[in-house]
């Protein structure tokens, strides 16, 4: 249980252990590690498989631009594919197991490919695997995507859940490292609401990972005395774990808050939040990232950046190796060797590409050399330079350059630049709006200069705002060398590695050019290079060089790639946050809602309420016993039914008759008060979209009603119409949907029920007749509309209560009902009363049909300007060879019909050149004893008493349907005029 | 985006709806002898352009406003937002 | 049936407390919404000062004090939130202006939760789009919480209503209390 | 070159070194006989079938990027043809049978991978609208099949079937749908029409059309000017842009459509999947990626990316149906530019000015089509004649009243 490789050094707490398992293993590390650094303490080298030929790998990084020690955390549903070993925060009894192999991580079957490798060479699948045809779907495909994915999905619902959040500030400061506490320290002292975000969940960045001195301490020191300081403004909200993944329009970035992911479990808590911040300005101080050499078997287990190196060995006190070697083309390098050496680790030598390296006491350089290549089994054992030199090492760090980490500078398709003394991509000028870059994301990549330029920077932009800076005093901090030049990559024989996870080579980026795929966009979608789990963070850079090497031009003439969104992987599950299950989207109920749970109903969602369905009744075998029964009761005596859904807007003011006129497409500037009409309303180019009664209560005052689907986009629509076509009407809209419970009372004792119901109103047809409306009292005082209108055919009335009534107001109807054996009934039977009736609904108003096909046509009034008139009367609109509404029988009356059946001419073929229409609406007629269904059919209007095909092949069925009226009871409509 | 709305100051774009091309607010005369074409070209013709756009956004989670602004369609860049009501009366129209 | 009366009754009838956090329906308040003819802003001014003794509240604001307040809602309309018991909000507000705005019942159409406690405003963030840090109090706005239209009021350092429709007064009570959950 | 197993396994044991480029980067002629506005899969599409089944072989196609920049490199890759009109379902059906032999055809594994696609029912209306479209689809010759619960669950056991707030009902499954590799559509056709004589010119921006009393002379660009009997325009996306420059205006705007695909994880989702109650399909590509898409964002854009409210509503469609994607993590986002026309269905036509054409307006549906499309333009460019399942694709079919208005929403573009 010992941890060989830990040093005594390091930022982790010694004093406690945290246990926990890779691979079955017990293993033990520290708070403060990350897996990968626990890993590396217990002396575990090869942690992965990459993803094409399933070489072994080892942590390469210890950062979010991990390519290669990615692992499944956790287990059961929680597991959790693909997280990076470098930023996974180590807890008591974490879990974790490798992935990408079939048999042990040690034993992968699949490592077969790489022995295939000369014939998986770039693009190598576009070239075959066609022959023969279907063994693509059956052979190849399947072996393919069974090889390829890395991690596995549990396959089981996510147990956690996550929040969304929304924060505002003045300034972002993206990014807790030098240059980013420098910022939020000086706008924090200036007042600004500043928000100092992070992804690691120790605020200091490089300063922990690093040797440095500031203001006479160390830079973690620094860094913990600056993050008390903040921690002490109420206006500075520092966010450790939150990862600032993109930057979107008009200084909206999204943050992810990994609030719960560090413990063994969330204790009910989100597991992540999900942050939109809500910007003046932003700062990005993300820092740099960075990248490797390309040479000879640069993928080994073993081989680091020789950043993460230091990272190990400074910060959690790792020793990534015993005999450590340096590769380098800049000033890091020695960094790196000192470093190791001051923590007692063997540096078996400094190879460095530039010449003049000077001497450090005890150490063997190596100048104007590269390594060639790599030697071991499962992880490097020994290196070969160019100088032929063979040195022992069971780790090579490599330096070969910062890449300033300006991803979010791109998310709005900014360019970077290259500036060639840091032989590296900068941020272009085309900023997102609002949006500052400094420190070593900006090309600052010293210590001193980062922290300056984030001060500078930062007083700008608290100037811009308005804010009075402070401009303290910087602290001092030391400066270290950072020259470089350029070293990409070690020609020669064998396969050097440019993308560790996509198994992307030189050779292929070689290969790929000779193919004439030269833009670096096709490079990249021809190879995969920069397209895995890390987005190429340590690897475009390098491609792109090496593209450039192969195509003999500069870097910049070659191209850039810009990065999108987001930084760093999120996962779905936070993107949703709280929207998922029965919280997907909100649920509206009716106010008679609970009294219809109560009486067993069964519900349907319709949109985003639940309505109704029918009320089984005991002894009833299924749902059609139960609507049937409310049909037939409904017509015999009565029935009631919630349609509290439909849209009601309150439609007030001087011109508020005009305004309908013009809205609707038939007349309704001369509808009396205390009337109702029906109306059909067509969009502008013609289509009938919606339709529904408007009663007018007063001079002033009408009441709409819209079917429930379109109820949120016709009260849009009459806004538009209101405030910009004709700004000068006076008319006032207000929805009131929620506002009245409304029930239909349908069937010939309907109005008696109602006699009983409502106060001092006289109901009978002279004085109340079909179509008249009034405001009135029920049940001895409580407020109350009626209208007499009918969906069913039958006499009937909708009477609307203030909904704090609804509940008390069906259980009175019922009551009340009780000598007239009412039954309550739900949407079903309302549809097999429409269907009967002739009425169309939502399964006819498709958004394709004409008032003509519906059969109104002459209702689109020529006499006035209405929306949509004009459009409605196009050649192709008005045709008379086109569908009509009508209504089907089936010739066998023991036949059930089926929505969405095509009509054929009997004897012609079955194709699409002799279609002629659908069937849109079915229902059985309790009334008539049959199926019967209404539908469009071409020149339907002419074709009563003609016998056509219902053809129906995907339900197997092939119906001879007589055509009739779409109006299949009482045609004349005495029943609701009665 | 944020759409800084005239009376309320900036909101999330989230809470409107967008309809498209403000040239929408200058229907035709429906009675008039050449409707059929104005109509034609008012309902599905626009200039789509590259740039600077006139555009309606409703605020629906709002105060249910429509506004006309202006947005740059390459960079989302919004430079004027105006009551639709406003434009309006401003092209004449009235009742 | 002069034996039948209807009985009104609470949307949710919710009063929930977390840790010290508490929401509760106020059933008692009455909603009208007032709208202004054409040219008829001063009228109304007017009318609201001699009859409620409010001015009228400018954008993002509310007029009035403790439970009565205007809010200015959409460009021409506002609405008026008071405490009143019977169903008849309208006829008495539509008296009290002498007819000078057009008048529509809205409490039934709305569900207001008053919020309150040491974690109302962590709680708003995972709900809110608004900078309600910023509000003042009295401050209100129309947005969108969870897919939801709700309209935010603030009346102290650490109390709010949240109005929401009532027919999905259920879904919208229930992300205020997990908004509470999740911080508290 | 010819690809083959054989020639993979010859040039794996040399090196890799005698692979040829795929496509010549030739200089402009003076003159063609036809000039393809647009490198992306529709104009590349159009020369192979103009070289191959017309014999029209002195063609540019001018591309202002690197071929394949347009929408075929930007899109989720999915194909069917489960259309509900007879303008659109013959023509996606014409589509779906060329991708069929498409591989074949020109030598280039597009991975064409028909593993079928289901669309979710969540309600009655919905259930009789998909019968309509299955049985329109049927009349067509097109496969069609509506799966109960049962059906679904076998397919899918990973679908939300017992806490979903719109609980599935059923499905439409189309079994010939599914995904192609779609880069590679574009460097096969690219490849094919090349080595038939097509010249591509990428990096060529066509920055004015020459239009002299009435009738086109060819193109200006970056390269210079090209003269030509005929120009076609290609350019979805840019359209608008492109026909501005012969003063013409379109039913038509441009919006952008955000796409997004996870880490690559083991096989996950057998096919395509839609969800009928939110904005959400997906599909898993061979590499491992989860690729899914909603809808668009709704403003008008030339600008290829989105914002966040539509991330959020897609990835809750996806949570809403399969809540085991949770822990899948988002890895990349991107946004395409389409033409989304007045009625939600392209246009393949000739304009009022002679030799000038017109291939825009594709909406959601641009990479499906992109076969046919590309050889029913063909047929137009070389015969002058509307190809016959492309005849309903017409400019004037607004000015007329015959819309082809598939989801019946008008003339909004952001709503099809």
């Amino acid at each position: 249980m010992t941890q060989p490789n830990r040093l005594p050094s390091g930022l982790t707490d010694r004093s406690r252990m945290l246990n926990f398992t890779w691979n079955g293993r017990a293993l033990q590390g520290h708070p403060g590690d990350t897996l990968a650094a626990a890993l590396l303490a217990n002396g575990e080298r090869f942690v992965a498989r990459s993803f094409k030929y399933h070489r072994p790998r080892g942590v390469f990084s210890a950062g979010p631009e991990e390519p290669s020690a990615l692992v499944q955390l956790r287990n059961g549903a929680a597991q959790e594919p693909n997280t990076r070993a470098t930023v996974a925060e180590l807890f008591d009894g974490l879990v974790a197991t490798s992935q990408n192999h079939r048999g042990s991580l040690e034993g992968d079957l699949l490592a077969l490919n790489d022995w295939l490798a000369p014939f998986l060479s770039a693009g190598f699948y576009y070239k075959t695997f066609m022959w023969p045809k279907r063994f693509w779907e059956t052979v190849y495909e399947p072996f393919i995507r069974a090889s390829a994915g890395l991690g596995r999905l549990s396959m089981e619902p996510d147990p956690d859940h996550y929040d969304h959040g929304y924060l505002h500030c003045d300034l972002l400061v993206i990014g807790a490292g030098p240059a980013g506490l420098t910022a939020a320290l000086e706008a924090g002292r200036a007042g600004a609401r500043v928000i100092l975000a992070d992804e690691d969940f120790l605020p200091g960045g490089r300063l922990n990972a690093e040797t440095h001195e500031v203001g006479g301490m160390a830079g973690s020191g620094w860094a913990a005395q600056a993050v008390a300081e903040l921690a002490a403004m109420d206006n500075v909200r520092l966010m450790t774990r939150t990862t600032v993944y993109g930057a979107f329009d008009h200084g909206i970035y999204g943050a992810l808050e990994r609030a719960t992911d560090h413990l063994a479990g969330s204790g009910g808590k989100p597991r992540q939040v999900l942050w939109r911040l809500y910007t003046r300005r932003a700062l990005l101080t993300a820092g740099a990232t960075e990248r490797s050499v390309a040479f000879r078997n640069n993928d080994r287990p073993g081989v680091m950046l020789a950043g993460a190196v230091r990272t190990y060995v400074n910060r959690f006190g790792v020793a990534p190796g015993q005999r450590v070697a340096v590769l380098t083309n800049n000033d890091d390098g020695w960094r790196t060797a000192t470093d190791l050496q001051a923590a007692g680790i063997h540096v078996s030598a400094l190879i460095d590409t530039r010449a003049g390296t000077p001497d450090i006491p005890g150490l063997r350089i190596e100048t104007n050399a590269a390594v060639r290549r790599t030697r071991g089994r499962r992880g490097i054992g020994q290196i070969t330079l160019t100088n032929g030199a063979v040195i022992d090492a069971d780790c090579l760090a490599v330096a070969g350059g910062w890449s300033p980490n300006l991803h979010l500078t791109c998310h709005q398709r900014g360019r970077p630049e290259w500036r060639d003394d840091l032989a590296a991509f900068v941020p272009g000028r085309d900023l997102p709006p609002g949006m500052s870059v400094a420190g070593a994301a900006n090309g600052a990549l010293t210590l001193h200069a980062a922290m300056k330029e984030a001060q500078e920077k930062t007083v700008t932009l608290l100037q811009e705002m308005g804010f009075e800076p402070t401009g303290a005093v910087l602290p001092k901090a030391s400066d270290e060398p950072a020259s470089i030049t350029p070293f990409w990559h070690v020609k020669g024989k064998g396969r050097a590695w440019v993308d560790l996870q996509n198994d992307v080579t030189a050779k292929d980026i070689y290969q790929s050019q000779r193919e004439a795929f030269r833009s670096v966009e096709l490079l990249k979608r021809y190879t995969t290079l920069g397209m895995a789990t890390d987005q190429g963070k340590t690897a475009n850079v390098l491609g792109l060089a090496i593209l450039a090497e192969a195509a003999g031009q500069p870097i910049p003439d070659t191209g850039t790639t810009i990065f999108r969104p987001p930084y760093t992987p999120v996962p779905i599950g936070a993107f949703a946050g709280r929207a998922r299950g029965k919280d997907f989207r909100p649920v509206r109920l009716t106010p008679s809602h609970k009294w219809a749970q109560e009486q067993g109903a069964t519900f349907v969602e319709t949109g985003m309420w639940m309505r109704a369905q029918w009320f089984a009744r005991p002894g009833e075998k299924g749902w059609r016993d139960s609507v049937d029964r409310e049909v037939q009761m409904t017509r015999k005596s009565v029935g009631i039914c919630d349609v509290t859904t439909l849209g009601k807007i309150d439609i007030q003011g001087r011109d508020a008759a005009e305004f309908l006129n013009r809205v609707y497409a038939n007349g309704f500037a001369k509808l009396p008060v205390g009337k109702v009409r029906y109306g059909i309303m067509l969009r502008e180019d013609g289509i009938c979209y919606d339709d529904g009664t408007t009663a007018r209560l007063t001079e002033t005052h009408f009441v709409m009603t819209t079917t429930t689907a379109n109820a949120v986009v016709v009260f849009r629509n009459l806004e538009f119409a209101r405030q910009c076509l004709w700004p000068d009407l006076d008319v006032h809209l207000i929805s009131t949907t929620d506002g009245w419970a409304q029930f239909a009372v349908a069937g010939p004792n309907s109005r008696a029920l109602l006699s009983k119901v409502v106060d001092d109103l006289d109901l009978s047809n002279e004085a109340f007749p079909f179509m008249a409306c009034s405001e009135c009292t029920v049940f001895g005082g409580t407020p109350a509309r009626l209208f007499r209108i009918s969906f069913s055919g039958e006499l009937a009335y909708e009477i609307a209560v203030p909904a704090r009534f609804g509940d008390s107001m069906i259980r009175a109807l019922m009551e009340v009902g009780r000598e007239f054996d009412a039954v309550p009934y739900g949407t079903e039977a309302l549809g097999v009363m429409r269907i009967e009736k002739g009425h169309f609904a939502g399964n006819e108003l498709t958004g394709q049909t004409t008032a003509a096909m519906l059969g109104i046509g002459m209702m689109v009034s020529s006499k006035k300007d209405s929306i949509g008139a004009t459009l409605s009367r196009r050649e192709e609109m008005s045709r008379d060879d086109d569908l009509r509404l009508v209504g089907f029988h089936p010739v066998d009356k023991s036949s059930e019909l089926n929505a969405g059946a095509h009509f054929l001419t009997r004897g012609d073929p079955a194709d699409m050149a002799h279609d002629q229409g659908w069937m849109t609406s079915v229902a059985w007629s309790p009334e008539l004893g049959h199926s019967i269904g209404m539908g469009f059919l071409k020149r339907g209007k002419e074709r009563m008493g003609e016998t056509v095909r219902a053809y129906d092949p995907v339900r197997g069925k092939d119906t001879l349907v007589t055509v009739t009226s779409a109006h299949h009871i009482d045609p004349e409509g005495a029943r609701q005029r009665g | 985006m944020i759409i800084n709305h005239p009376l309320l100051g900036p909101r999330d774009a989230a809470e409107f709806v967008y309809l498209g091309d403000a040239g929408l607010i200058g229907r035709p005369d429906g009675m008039a002898d050449n409707a059929a074409d104005a109509f034609h070209d008012y309902t599905y013709l626009r200039d789509n352009p590259a740039g600077e756009h006139r555009e309606l956004w409703y605020h629906e989670q709002g105060d249910r406003s429509w506004l006309v602004i202006t947005r740059n369609t390459l960079t989302h860049d919004i430079t004027r937002v105006e009551l639709a009501r406003d434009v309006a009366r401003t092209q004449g129209r009235s009742r | 049936m002069a034996d039948i009366r209807l009985s009104a009754a609470p949307v949710l009838g919710a009063d929930i407390a977390i840790g010290d956090n508490r929401i509760v329906e106020r059933d008692d308040l009455a909603l009208v919404s007032v709208a202004t003819p054409q040219g008829g802003d001063d009228a109304i001014a007017a009318a609201l000062q001699s009859g409620f003794g409010l001015p009228v509240p400018g954008p993002v604001q509310s007029s009035g004090q403790g439970d009565m307040r205007a809010v200015r809602t959409t460009a021409d309309q506002m609405m008026l939130i008071f405490p009143h018991a019977t169903p008849d909000a309208e006829p008495h507000v539509r008296q009290a202006l002498s007819g000078a705005g057009y008048t529509t019942d809205q409490t039934d159409v709305w569900m207001v939760l008053e919020i309150s406690g040491p974690d109302t405003l962590a709680a708003l963030e995972r709900l809110c789009p608004l900078d309600v840090a910023g509000f003042a109090d009295g401050a209100a706005a129309r947005t969108v919480m969870e897919h939801m239209g709700a309209l935010i009021l603030r009346l102290g350092p650490d109390r709010f209503w949240l109005m929401s429709a009532s027919s999905s007064a259920g879904s919208f009570c229930h992300a205020v209390e997990l908004s509470y959950r999740n911080v508290a | 070159m010819r690809y083959s197993a054989l020639k993979v396994l010859t040039q794996g044991l040399t090196g890799n070194k005698g692979w040829t480029p795929a496509w010549r980067e030739p200089d402009p002629k003076p003159e063609y006989d036809i000039v393809i506005i647009g490198g992306g899969g529709h104009g590349l599409a159009t020369a192979y079938y103009l070289a191959k089944e017309f014999g029209v072989t002195n063609v540019a196609v001018v591309e202002k990027g690197w071929l394949g920049s347009g929408n075929i490199g930007r899109n989720t890759t999915i194909i069917r043809s489960n259309y509900l009109l007879q303008g659109n379902q013959p023509f996606y059906e014409l589509s779906l049978k060329l991708w069929e032999g498409l591989e074949q055809d020109f030598n280039y594994n597009a991975m064409v991978s028909q593993r079928g696609i289901l669309n979710l029912i969540h309600s009655d209306p919905q259930r009789d609208a998909f019968a309509r479209r299955a049985n329109a689809m049927r009349l067509s010759g097109a496969d069609a099949e509506l799966l109960d619960r049962d059906g679904i669950r076998r397919m899918c056991p990973f679908l939300d079937f017992d806490n979903a707030r719109f609980p599935i009902q059923g499905a439409l499954w189309q079994p010939r749908g599914g995904t192609v590799r779609h880069d590679a559509v574009a460097w096969g056709y690219a490849r094919g029409a090349d080595s038939r004589g097509v010249d591509i010119l990428q990096n060529c921006e066509v920055t004015g059309i020459d239009i002299e009393n009435g009738v086109v002379r060819g193109v200006q660009t970056s390269k210079g000017p090209i003269r030509a009997a005929k120009v076609a325009m290609c350019a979805a996306g840019s359209s608008g842009r492109v026909a501005a420059l012969a003063g013409l205006r379109l039913p038509i705007e441009s919006h952008v459509l955000q796409a997004f695909v996870s880490e690559g994880l083991k096989p996950v989702i057998p096919g395509v999947i839609t969800f009928g109650a939110g904005h959400f399909y997906v599909s898993q590509s061979d590499k491992g990626g989860l690729v899914f898409g909603g809808d668009i964002d709704g403003y008008n854009t030339y600008a290829q990316r989105g914002n966040l409210p539509v991330v959020e509503d897609v990835c809750e469609g996806g949570m809403a149906i399969m809540p085991m994607i949770g822990r899948a993590r988002l890895l990349r986002m991107w946004g395409g530019v389409m033409d989304m026309s007045m009625d939600g269905s392209p246009i393949i036509d000739a304009t009022d000015t002679d030799g000038l054409y017109l291939n825009a307006g594709w909406c959601y549906g641009g990479f499906k089509a992109t076969p046919a499309s590309g050889l029913c333009y063909a047929h137009l460019l070389a015969t002058g004649q509307p190809h016959e399942t492309a005849r309903f694709f017409r400019l004037d079919r607004f000015r007329r009243g015959a819309m082809i208005d598939e989801k019946g929403v008008g003339a909004q573009p952001n709503l099809h």
